[in-house]
């Protein structure tokens, strides 16, 4: 019996990578990662995962860019970034200086742009793991394209696990049939995690001026509204792979955070939570520690999975 | 910046349209004139998003510390907040974004507010009222209703100073602001044009009226822009707008570049 | 120049009919419309549809069958009906009493059982319509598994069309990854309308029990977190096909509405709204009569699929 | 049954535990002991749904009619019915349901209330109190704090009818309602016993407690069961309990065929 000792946050992910606790930042929410060093100490976060990254600067979709919807938001950035040379020369090293564990997420229009990004993270030594994004609703080429079928999946994660030497994550998309199937399609093609769920792919218009809300006229849908869509994902996939699994979608504190573990997954991602409370990740830490602590669970590991259909 | 559990101390409509919150903190705030905050007060996750708010006003007396916000209902955050009362707890994050640059000596400053947008000005105006020169406030509205109560009015006592403009000619000068400007263009030199600033807040369109009216008469303009935010510091890259980098074209976020920004490099 | 006219609120769907207003009630959110009765007359809705209907009474999933979420909520109702042969025999009669327009949403487990059901309700001379659940995600068999693929639909609509003569809709599922080619593939085969969407797939779990709350254990995510995921799918599918689409995701009130209105849907469905207010629909009817005559516009098809793209 | 606009007259914490609201109507309320209403006074979308609370008291005088419900907070949406202040709006659907059916005659009535279950029973007290023989009551809390404020007890003044019972012994018989139940019958013969009818609610936990022992007892029940409601008025199906049905089991809904059920019925 555990009696008020401090429970074991840490957890295992794919390719040897263990981190100080399974509590993540979402890519394209906590923008470089040192924008959050006003509101908290980055260290303490299990990892965090810088916006998208692409081989050059990407301008960006123009404006409107985010809405707000019923307890969720819209965003079509399209995936405006410093590009890596400038991430790997600027930024790395304040990570580094901050202590922080960080991966990095990347992005391409095409296999060889995802190639050419990920051996140049890979050089990165401080780098954690390196997460493809095959998901992005919200650019034309690349992203989608990739993630919408197991057989798009295995190709693009084959070449890039290639590159890599790193932990390297698959993140997927909502936007599927059956992403148990592409999930299975990354583990076999080299993937050490699967990351779920990106965006849902949604849409505003304004019934008066007769237009869309956004310029790119549809966006991605992230917030607590899809976290019932995700949590079922991740409860999916986790039956469906071996390799761990980073569940995301909705996650506003630590019981959402708690109830990912539960189903199976082995860390989770906080994403727009980090624009309504700067300080909600570092709190999920908080929280989950005093609920292991509470119910006297020595580990994250002991809690993860448990989930008692009968 | 920090994010900061806050106190209403008092939530009371003023005039016909806007209300004025107090917010107690836990620490004092320091700010430049045209920064903001976001700001949220509602339980649940609709609406999701905190709502940003130029920063009033920041106190701090006897160990007790706020800071005040001036704000118009417009939508369905500004409708919950003006229904809350004192006591009830508020989230602020602040502050943020860049403010408006008040360094040049021996300017003359034309504070320039459109609708709510004296609320970002104002505290411009407190600064600037300290030095010789002062500044000239010129406030727009459609009608004397949607003009800010006389005793919030920064050297509102000083004639001559405070150009009052209605759409409607229900008060002062029958126009908009960018009307009011021109005339008061009139008869100046390019020398002393050229020694003035104008600091704006206000809806798009003014604000492109009056970088036009700016650019063709050699008159400095710093705006304060408006976007939709998700975030507010910088990190989900929502809230950019376009604006001139030499040649080109760069999305620079609201929040964080701006909101206060060279109006001659908008791309308006 | 319109003045102060009443708008033409009448919209012509597949199939020969044209209905009211285009104003419909989602099946399994408005009874066997009856129940609506001390709420409104219910003969101003432009259409009801009753709860799903099988060959024979359905006892459903046992209890919990319900979860409120961020802006959302989750159903497992398992089908529950009284069986086509009592709804004949007892509902229809009192629908007609009350000058109801009304359509059937039927299910089955297999073809046949589609088949049947949709003979039976065919005798029923002021039936409008007949709607074809192929995505209820909270049942074992039928439902979404012909839902979810092209092939799939083509082969219970086209069995099911060979039926009836009624004008015949055909429900969608979300959780596809291309639900343009499903609705292709439904007018392909003969369907006079397609509707959209059916709930998201979701989940929710209680992290201190560590047990699903809904005893299904996955559930339907419906209401006003889907509809940017809603109104998106009704866009895609408008683009795709040429018969009606009815729309339908997390519609609270007359502005929702006319937003699936403008990207292109010919009628539109309340659903979750029913529950937190009962007058929802015929406030919808209402506030979509008055929106056309504040803006001057003279019927619903001239509003309908307006969207300005530039 | 109607959807209705109301405005809160009066949200009052009482005592530790208990809040009690009163709404006023534009029309006035009949309605059976146990019947209940939705209620929602929030903005947004989030909590969606209204909330199930048994229909305490109406009134109407001069042509005013108003409503009362008496609630505990338990989580969210009750939490933010204990924030709303007089004047704000709410929107409830009622009267909801199948209430207690007291329409025996020569019976004794034993009316139980687990936690804020007194809320469904008072008011049948209310309709049996002006009966021969009258009701005994019989109100169980974890501690005395969660015991319903003694001027709130009909019949209250009555010594002898009323039982309070509290799991820790803070107050009244030491132990819970079921114990009391248990005590009560102790030494009554079977034709007593047989003229008994309980009417319930509680935790479900206690609800079948009773029944077990009303069911070994030869003692009717009526159990006013809770559950999730979407609706409330019977469209969803969401609510259902499993309620005999001769030799098959059949899933009854909450809001419509109950909340008021025959204990006897109900698989446990
Ligand atoms: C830097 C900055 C400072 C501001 N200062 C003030 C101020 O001091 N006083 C004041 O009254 N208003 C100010 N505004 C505008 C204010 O933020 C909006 O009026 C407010 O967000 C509207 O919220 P709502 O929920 O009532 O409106 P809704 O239209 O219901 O809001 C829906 C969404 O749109 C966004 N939105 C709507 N209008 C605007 C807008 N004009 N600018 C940015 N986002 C918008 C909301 O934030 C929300 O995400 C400022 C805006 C910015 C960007
Ligand atoms: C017929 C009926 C009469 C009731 N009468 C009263 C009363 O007079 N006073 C009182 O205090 N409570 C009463 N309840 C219980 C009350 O409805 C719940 O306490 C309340 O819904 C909890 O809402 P919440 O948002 O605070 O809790 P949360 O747990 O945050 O609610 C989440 C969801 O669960 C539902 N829920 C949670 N607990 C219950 C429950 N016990 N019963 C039904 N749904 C629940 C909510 O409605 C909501 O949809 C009654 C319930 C029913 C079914
Ligand atoms: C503004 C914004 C930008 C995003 N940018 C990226 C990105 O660059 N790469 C990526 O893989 N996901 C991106 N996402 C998706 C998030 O990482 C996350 O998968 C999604 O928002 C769901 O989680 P949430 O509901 O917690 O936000 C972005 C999300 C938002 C809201
Ligand atoms: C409680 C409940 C029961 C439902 N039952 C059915 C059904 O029997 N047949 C069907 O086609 N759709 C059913 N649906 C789906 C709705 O008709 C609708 O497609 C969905 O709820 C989305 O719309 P909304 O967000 O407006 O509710 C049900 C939905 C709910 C919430
Ligand atoms: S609001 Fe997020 S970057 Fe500006
Ligand atoms: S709550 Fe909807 S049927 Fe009972």
């Amino acid at each position: 019996m555990v009696r008020d000792m401090t429970p074991d946050l840490s957890v295992t992910l794919g390719g040897g990578l263990t981190i100080k606790n399974p509590v993540m930042t979402a890519s394209g929410t906590f923008g470089y990662g040192l924008e959050f060093a006003p509101f908290y100490d980055i260290s303490r976060l299990g990892c965090l995962i810088v916006k998208g990254l692409s081989r050059e600067p990407v301008l960006g979709n123009p404006p409107q860019r985010i809405f707000e919807t019923a307890s969720g938001m819209l965003n079509a950035i399209g995936l405006q970034n410093i590009g890596v040379e400038r991430f790997v020369r600027d930024v790395v090293p304040r990570l580094e200086d901050a202590g922080a564990t960080f991966a990095a997420n990347i992005y391409g229009k095409t296999p060889e742009d995802y190639e050419a990004v990920a051996e140049r993270v890979s050089e990165v030594s401080s780098l954690a793991a390196i997460e493809v994004n095959a998901s992005c609703p919200n650019v034309k080429e690349g992203g989608i394209a990739f993630g919408s079928s197991p057989d798009g999946i295995a190709r693009l994660v084959e070449r890039v696990r290639r590159k890599t030497g790193k932990p390297l994550w698959v993140k997927l998309s909502p936007n599927v049939t059956d992403v148990g199937s592409i999930a299975k399609a990354a583990e076999d093609a080299g993937a050490d995690a699967v990351t779920l769920i990106n965006t849902l792919i949604g849409m505003a218009v304004d019934h008066r001026t007769r237009r869309p809300v956004l310029a790119n006229v549809t966006g991605g849908l992230s917030g607590p509204a899809i976290k019932p869509v995700a949590l079922r994902m991740v409860w999916d996939v986790c039956r469906k792979v071996k390799i761990p699994v980073i569940g995301i979608g909705g996650i506003m504190n630590a019981e959402d955070a708690l109830q990912f573990l539960l189903v199976g997954a082995s860390a989770v991602q906080i994403g727009t939570a980090n624009f309504s409370n700067p300080r909600a990740a570092v709190e999920v830490v908080e929280g989950i520690e005093s609920f292991l602590r509470e119910e006297k669970i020595a580990s994250v590991a002991d809690y993860r999975g448990t989930l008692r259909l009968s | 910046m920090g994010f900061r559990h806050g106190t209403i101390v008092r939530n009371e409509g003023h005039g016909t349209i806007f209300y004025r919150m107090e917010v107690a903190l836990p620490e004092p705030v320091q700010f430049v004139p045209g920064q903001f905050a976001m700001l949220s007060g509602w339980p649940g996750n609709d609406p999701l998003l905190p709502r940003p708010f130029a920063i009033y006003r920041a106190a701090s007396a006897g160990g007790r510390h706020s800071v005040e916000f001036v704000y118009k209902v417009v939508g369905r955050g500004t409708a919950l907040l003006s229904g809350l009362h004192g006591g009830d707890p508020v989230s602020v994050t602040l502050p943020l974004g860049r403010g408006f640059d008040l360094s040049g000596e021996g300017r003359t400053w034309w504070l320039v507010g459109g609708g709510v947008g004296f609320s970002t000005v104002f505290p411009a105006a407190d600064s600037l009222g300290h030095r010789k020169g002062g500044f000239e406030l010129f406030l727009g509205g459609r009608t004397r209703d949607q003009l800010p109560p006389k005793d919030w009015t920064p050297g509102g006592h000083t004639a001559g100073r405070l150009h009052l403009c209605t759409d409607d000619g229900t008060a002062g000068f029958h126009g908009t602001v960018v009307d009011a400007i021109r005339e008061r263009m009139k008869g100046m030199g390019v020398s002393d044009l050229a020694r003035v600033t104008i600091l704006a807040c206000g809806p798009r369109p003014m604000l492109k009226g009056l970088a036009e009216l700016a650019a063709g008469a050699g008159v400095a303009m710093q705006a304060s822009l408006e976007n939709h935010m998700a975030c507010g510091f910088g990190v989900c890259w929502g809230c950019v707008a376009a604006i001139r980098d030499g040649e080109a074209t760069a999305y620079r976020r609201v929040c964080k570049e701006g909101p206060v920004f060279n109006a001659m490099e908008v791309v308006w």
